[in-house]
């Protein structure tokens, strides 16, 4: 779907210019991690001057940004909330605990793996990430998406079974219940 | 044939309720037949012209013609009679009391196009009775709060009824004639008190019919409560046989008075009050048959406005809105009956998302609501471009900016109503309702495509208004204030509707198709249940429309107006007036011994008062 | 305040005979008593003596006595005192009598003893899930509910590096210094 | 048809500059904003890279009919009163002067003050049918702000009106160029109740409430992304142009080349920008009543002093 930059057409690399410097997050403000997203956007750090800024609504979001631990209760939002997002999208995934569940390890109810059940383009290390490593992700996801690489939403539309039947393990009912994901 | 046409529509009233009693089918058959029949006879045969039939009663002269004004009057009650009738059938199927609505809804069509043919004041006092009480009986068909709704309405109707014999009285003993031209003619004759009287007399029983501010409180329960086939004649053809009234005294009557145009000026201020206060209050209800009915009020006050300024543009406006608020408003009324009828409700609050379900209902309400709010290029624009141009221009800017406030806040409850109705959530509740049957949608339709047509191509219209409004001595207005579709105002400045239309249609197409094109395989649609709503998937039950409260942060903003209600004040009048027939019956004891001080006492004071009260 | 303090014990002990005092200082009652005499316990301290307020409901789970505790913590705001109620139920058979007609807020706390320790409070009205939605296992605050084993069955660990290398040892050869005493002992 | 084809290509010619100069202001906002934040801000074409990306990105999803028509009904109102706005002199003597001459003959301003509202029942619409509970609860907000600022600014109008016994704009172009003053100064009182009126129609704070983000999901768009954004978006740029061409038109003599009239359109922009930058927010209620109160009374003195 999408290719490497040698590869691109014209139309894509003019795309791409325009989806890499217009980057509407949708925070997903769970645990700690949201007090960071504050300084990120406003004066100190100004994450507008490269082009992100918030957006409301899934549906007008191009990054899904998750700050913090997942619990079983949140991820199923969250996962709804990606499939609401609007393809071009991708996913960051923000401090220790999306990637192995950080302090949360061996909890019965959070989550360890962000990627088992979303597709995450960009990991931001450290517990907490600060602004700096923020912005320093939010510059990595541009870059991948100049070189057309960013293509997390590709990846979970070809391996849809997969992410479904991980989600499923966790909250069967919920899922079967939430409207089929085909776009 | 004036004549029998009315006995027609007479002996088809009483045969329809009979026909019903014996087979529901027939009884629908005869009344579209006693409906139809006359009424198309009526738009074939009968030409405008001065006296057309003559009868004898008891020693007085009935004269029946049509002017030109009533002509024009005359085709909004044909028209809506004839839709209302064929939308009726549907409507009232399967309903109670179908033979008395029947019977009602031709007399009250009979009545109104006798008003419309009196050239005597007895004939127009006898139709309307007529009118009035038809139209009572389909106040209280229901049976719900008779007493609260019809009482009150029996009363306002009562008020005018006697208001009007009284003038009548006074006219026939001044002049000696009950005919309506001599009384415009002698109007001059008539001693200076007499002149006021009259004038007043008379606007207070035709503005009872048409809903004028302080007589308007009878209206919203009277239309609401009546079923919704005929609240569209009420407020479409019936209520304008008051403005017809209207038109005929303070044209004919107030311009040949001095005091006139002071008259003129409060009633076009108590227009513009009703339709601020009657668009707040409609603003406010949560049932769509009250807000429509608010609604009505409303823009009667318009047309009151217009009328009492009474400049050629104001008319113009003012005539044209007549028509045009018929059509809009009967397709409206016609809505909501089918609204009612295919859910069982009225209630903004219960029932909503029927955009998918009911989409011909959709497509005429907003046609229709898109001419109540007077957007281009709908006919409501048209009649709302002319009276504000008229009102700038005869320098009534105060009233101006009250009305544009109106139509402002007529968005509110336009879009209230729509969203009300079709938008929102689509709920599994609602998931069996089907669109209304043919009769009853391509009425609506058809009356809502008239406004649309009337919006570019006015005129159509025009020329019947031009011809009335000559007959009421005005100067011919073709060239002057439009000329095929372009209107112009005194001061020279105009509105081109076709080009309007043109550019309308091209942009809308241009962007419609986009959209629609722009990744039309990769959009799929989506229940209303599968929203934005943080992350959380809605559960079948869960109706999320924002229903309840819905303009609150409007109505605290207006709260200050909304606590003055007109209605608290004839209660307190009618609270007074029990207190003092209370007083009065204190009086009469019942006991002989207390008369007897009564008869001591009062002789006692002739004895004292005797020198001052005898010399 | 002692004075109140006392007054108040005296109280309850004299209206409960069975109840169990312990003695705390500052402003803490703490009552201990049978499980029948909670609901009459609860609303003669709300009625009686002024303790309007139920702040929290902890339970603890006594697993080698085979019992749950529920400890009933009220406060009074007139007396500022507070009044910790202890019952003890059957761990086989948890079965407590529902409060939420005295307090409307204990429902909440019900809902979550109900998940969390799989207590049941006949006649409570609370239709849904509350945290653990689509909870299939035993009650995850028992102790004998194994953590660590449910999460190794449910969820996924990522694997350290292949090396297994201490970070901070990398840290301190780069920069060239000790590691400090007390860091040592968490060093792999 | 050769003269009807000319006026298309006027009208797409004016339709192109509405687009650039509104969406530039849009950029040159958000950077200003950003400067009295301390902020550096994101560059001043940055509202185009969006609109391109908006364009770029997909819309899976639909909630019906009136889903689609809501934009285009928004697209309606901005496009169609752009072409009833001068937006240069009529007649002026600058090369292009011919092609902004759209239909200004056609329509008046009592016309425009309606054709300007189609785009709000249309939005709307589109609005309701998303079955969005904030949609809905933005969009009464929005409709209630605009009767409370419509009186005002139907006030400030109605005074020209009298003074000069026209509605139409391009006689009161005219008479600024007859008699050299602009009405702003023949009529300071209806300049101010019109600017009012102007920061109530440009949804800045104080009045900005419609789309609060933080509370509402940004209101009335929230439902709303990919092509439907994107026709918002250009539809508010248009908009945001012909408001403060007509304003420029009526109170402040309006232009005669495309300079003045950015310097002229610029100036009075930053009036509810930079007042909106550092003010709280209304609530629904204080904001009609807000325009109810000192507004209306400049509205009333403008009246006044024109029918002395």
């Amino acid at each position: 779907m999408y290719n490497d930059k040698n590869s691109q057409k014209i139309v894509d690399i003019i795309q791409n210019y325009a989806r890499k410097h217009s980057l509407w997050v949708l925070a997903y403000g769970t645990g700690c991690g949201a007090i960071e997203i504050a300084p990120t956007m406003t004066s100190r750090y100004d994450a507008e001057r490269l082009g992100i800024r918030g957006a409301a609504t899934p549906r007008q979001a191009d990054v899904l940004l998750i700050t913090g631990y997942l619990t079983v209760k949140t991820v199923k939002r969250v996962v709804r909330v990606y499939e609401q997002m609007q393809d071009p999208k991708y996913v960051i995934g923000f401090g220790s605990c999306t990637i192995n569940g950080g302090m949360y390890y061996d909890s019965y109810n959070t989550i360890n793996l962000l990627d088992r059940y979303l597709p995450v383009d960009v990991y931001i290390n450290g517990c907490m990430p600060r602004p700096e490593a923020v912005i320093q992700g939010f510059v990595k996801l541009q870059e991948l998406i100049s070189q057309g690489k960013a293509n997390g939403a590709a990846k979970y539309k070809e391996n849809l079974e997969w992410y479904k039947a991980n989600q499923k393990k966790i909250a069967p009912k919920w899922f079967e219940r939430a409207p089929e994901y085909n776009w | 044939m004036l004549t029998l046409i009315l006995v027609i529509f007479l002996g088809g009233a009483i045969l329809t309720w009979l026909g019903r009693k014996i087979n529901p089918l027939l009884g629908d058959l005869l009344f579209l037949v006693s409906v139809i029949l006359p009424a198309t006879m009526f738009v074939m045969n009968i030409k405008v012209g001065d006296t057309i039939a003559q009868h004898t009663l008891l020693g007085i002269d009935l004269v029946w013609g049509l002017s030109p004004l009533a002509h024009l009057f005359s085709l909004v009650v044909v028209g809506l009679g004839v839709m209302l009738s064929i939308y009726s059938i549907s409507y009232m199927r399967g309903k109670e009391k179908v033979g008395m609505y029947y019977f009602s809804f031709i007399l009250s069509i009979m009545a109104m196009l006798g008003i419309l043919v009196s050239r005597d004041w007895i004939s127009f006092f006898i139709f309307w009775e007529i009118m009035t009480w038809s139209s009572y009986l389909m106040v209280i068909l229901n049976g719900k709060k008779v007493q609260s709704i019809g009482i009150k309405y029996f009363v306002f109707s009562a008020l005018g009824a006697y208001s009007m014999l009284m003038a009548l009285v006074i006219i026939n003993s001044q002049l000696g004639s009950f005919m309506l031209s001599d009384t415009f003619n002698n109007f001059q004759h008539l001693s200076p008190a007499n002149q006021i009287l009259i004038p007043v007399l008379l606007l207070v029983a035709f503005g009872v019919k048409s809903a004028v501010m302080p007589l308007h409180i009878w209206a919203p329960d009277a239309y609401s409560n009546s079923p919704m086939g005929y609240t569209a004649v009420f407020s479409g053809a019936l209520s304008k046989m008051g403005v017809y009234g209207l038109v005929l005294v303070i044209i004919s009557m107030t311009t040949q008075l001095p005091a006139g145009s002071l008259i003129r000026i409060i009633v076009a201020w108590l227009g513009g009050f009703t339709a601020a206060a009657a668009t707040l209050w409609a603003i406010t209800q949560d049932d769509g048959k009250k807000l429509l009915a608010w609604s009505s009020i409303g823009q009667l006050g318009y047309i009151v406005t217009g009328v009492a300024i009474g400049t050629p543009l104001a008319m113009l406006a003012a005539m044209f809105l007549v028509v045009v608020h018929a059509l809009f408003k009967g397709s409206l009324f016609m809505a909501v009956g089918a609204i009612e009828k295919q859910t069982g409700t009225t209630d903004f609050k219960e029932v909503n998302g029927l955009i998918r379900k009911m989409p011909v209902t959709f497509i005429s309400s907003l046609l229709s609501i898109i001419a109540l709010a007077g957007i281009p290029p709908l006919a409501g624009f048209v009649s709302k471009w002319m009276l504000y141009e008229a009102l700038i221009q005869n320098h009534n800017y105060l009233l101006v900016v009250l009305l544009f406030f109106a139509s402002t806040a007529a968005f509110l409850y336009a879009y209230k109503f729509l969203h009300g109705y079709f938008l929102g959530q689509e709920e599994p509740e609602w998931a069996h309702v089907k669109e209304a049957p043919m009769s009853m949608t391509i009425p609506m339709l058809l009356l809502a495509l008239t406004t649309f047509v009337l919006g570019t191509w006015p005129q159509l219209l025009f020329n019947s208004i031009d011809s009335a409004m000559q007959y009421l001595g005005y100067d011919a207005t073709n060239g002057k204030l439009w000329t095929d579709s372009v209107l112009f105002s005194q001061w020279g400045d105009k509105v081109a509707l076709q080009p309007v239309l043109y550019a309308i249609i091209a942009v809308f197409l241009f962007f419609a198709i986009f959209l629609y094109f722009k990744g039309r395989k990769a959009t799929r649609y989506v229940t209303t249940k599968d929203i934005s709503t943080s992350g959380e998937i809605p559960k079948e039950w869960e109706n999320l429309t924002f229903k309840v409260n819905f303009m609150q942060p409007f109505e605290r903003a207006i709260e200050p107006f909304l606590k003055r209600q007109i209605e608290k004040y004839y209660l307190g009048f009618g609270k007074g007036m029990e207190a003092l027939f209370d007083f009065t019956r204190r009086i009469y004891t019942g006991n002989g011994q207390t008369y007897a001080i009564y008869a001591i006492v009062f002789l006692a004071l002739l004895l004292i008062f005797r020198v001052s009260l005898f010399g | 305040m002692k004075e109140i303090k006392q007054q108040m014990i005296d109280r309850i002990l004299k209206a409960f005979p069975d109840a169990k005092n312990t003695d705390y200082d500052g402003n803490r009652l703490d009552i201990a008593i049978k499980k029948e005499s909670v609901p009459a316990l609860l609303m003669h301290a709300k009625e009686e003596m002024g303790f309007r307020h139920l702040s929290h409901i902890a339970y603890i789970d006594w697993i080698e006595q085979g019992e749950f505790e529920i400890v009933y913590i009220l406060w009074s705001p007139s007396d500022k005192l507070k009044l910790f109620i202890r019952t003890r139920i059957d761990r086989e058979n948890p079965v407590m009598d529902n409060i939420d007609m005295i307090w409307r807020q204990a429902n909440t706390y019900q809902r979550e003893m109900r998940e969390m320790l799989g207590i049941e409070f006949p006649g409570m009205v609370a239709p849904d899930e509350f945290i653990l939605e689509d909870w299939d296992d035993i009650p995850p605050f028992r102790k004998d509910f194994n953590t660590l084993e449910y999460v190794n069955r449910t969820f996924w660990h990522r694997p350290g590096r292949e090396d297994a290398q201490d970070v901070r040892e990398t840290i301190t050869k780069r920069s060239g210094e000790e590691i400090p005493d007390f860091a040592k002992k968490y060093s792999r | 048809m050769e003269h009807i084809l000319i006026k298309i290509l006027g009208a797409i010619a004016t339709f192109i500059l509405a687009f650039i100069v509104g969406m530039t202001y849009g950029g040159v906002v958000r950077k200003i904003t950003a400067r009295v934040h301390n902020r550096l801000g994101p560059p001043f074409y940055q509202n185009f890279i969006d609109a391109l990306k908006l364009f770029s990105k997909k819309t899976a999803i639909h909630h019906g009919v009136m889903h689609f028509l809501g934009p285009a009904f928004l697209m309606v109102s901005s496009v169609v009163s752009l072409m009833f706005v001068p937006v240069l002199i009529p007649g002026g003597d600058s090369w292009y002067n011919s092609w902004f001459s759209n239909m200004i003959y056609d329509g008046d301003l009592i016309f425009l003050i309606y054709i300007m509202v189609f785009g709000s029942l249309g939005m709307a619409l589109g609005a309701g049918q998303t079955g969005n509970p904030n949609s809905s609860i933005g969009i009464t907000r929005g409709l209630s702000q605009m009767v409370g600022y419509e009186i005002p600014w139907v006030l400030a109008l109605v005074s020209l009106m009298l003074m000069y016994k026209t509605t139409s704009i391009v006689d009161f172009i005219n008479v600024q160029q007859e008699t050299g003053t602009w009405l702003m100064f023949a009529n300071p009182f209806a300049f101010i109740a019109g600017l009012f009126a102007l920061m109530g129609m440009f949804h800045y704070s104080p009045f900005d409430i419609i789309g609060a983000p933080a509370e509402l999901a940004s209101g009335p768009v929230s439902e709303n992304g990919g092509k439907f954004l994107f026709t918002m978006m250009s539809s508010g740029s248009v908009f945001s142009f012909v408001k403060l061409t007509l304003f420029v038109d009526i109170f402040m003599g309006g232009a005669s080349n495309l300079v003045v009239l950015v310097i002229k359109t610029f100036t009075l922009y930053m009036i509810p920008v930079l007042y909106g930058i550092v003010s709280h927010r209304y609530r629904t209620e204080q904001a009609v009543t807000f325009f109810w109160k000192w507004p209306l009374f400049f509205g009333l003195l403008a009246v006044l002093y024109a029918v002395l």
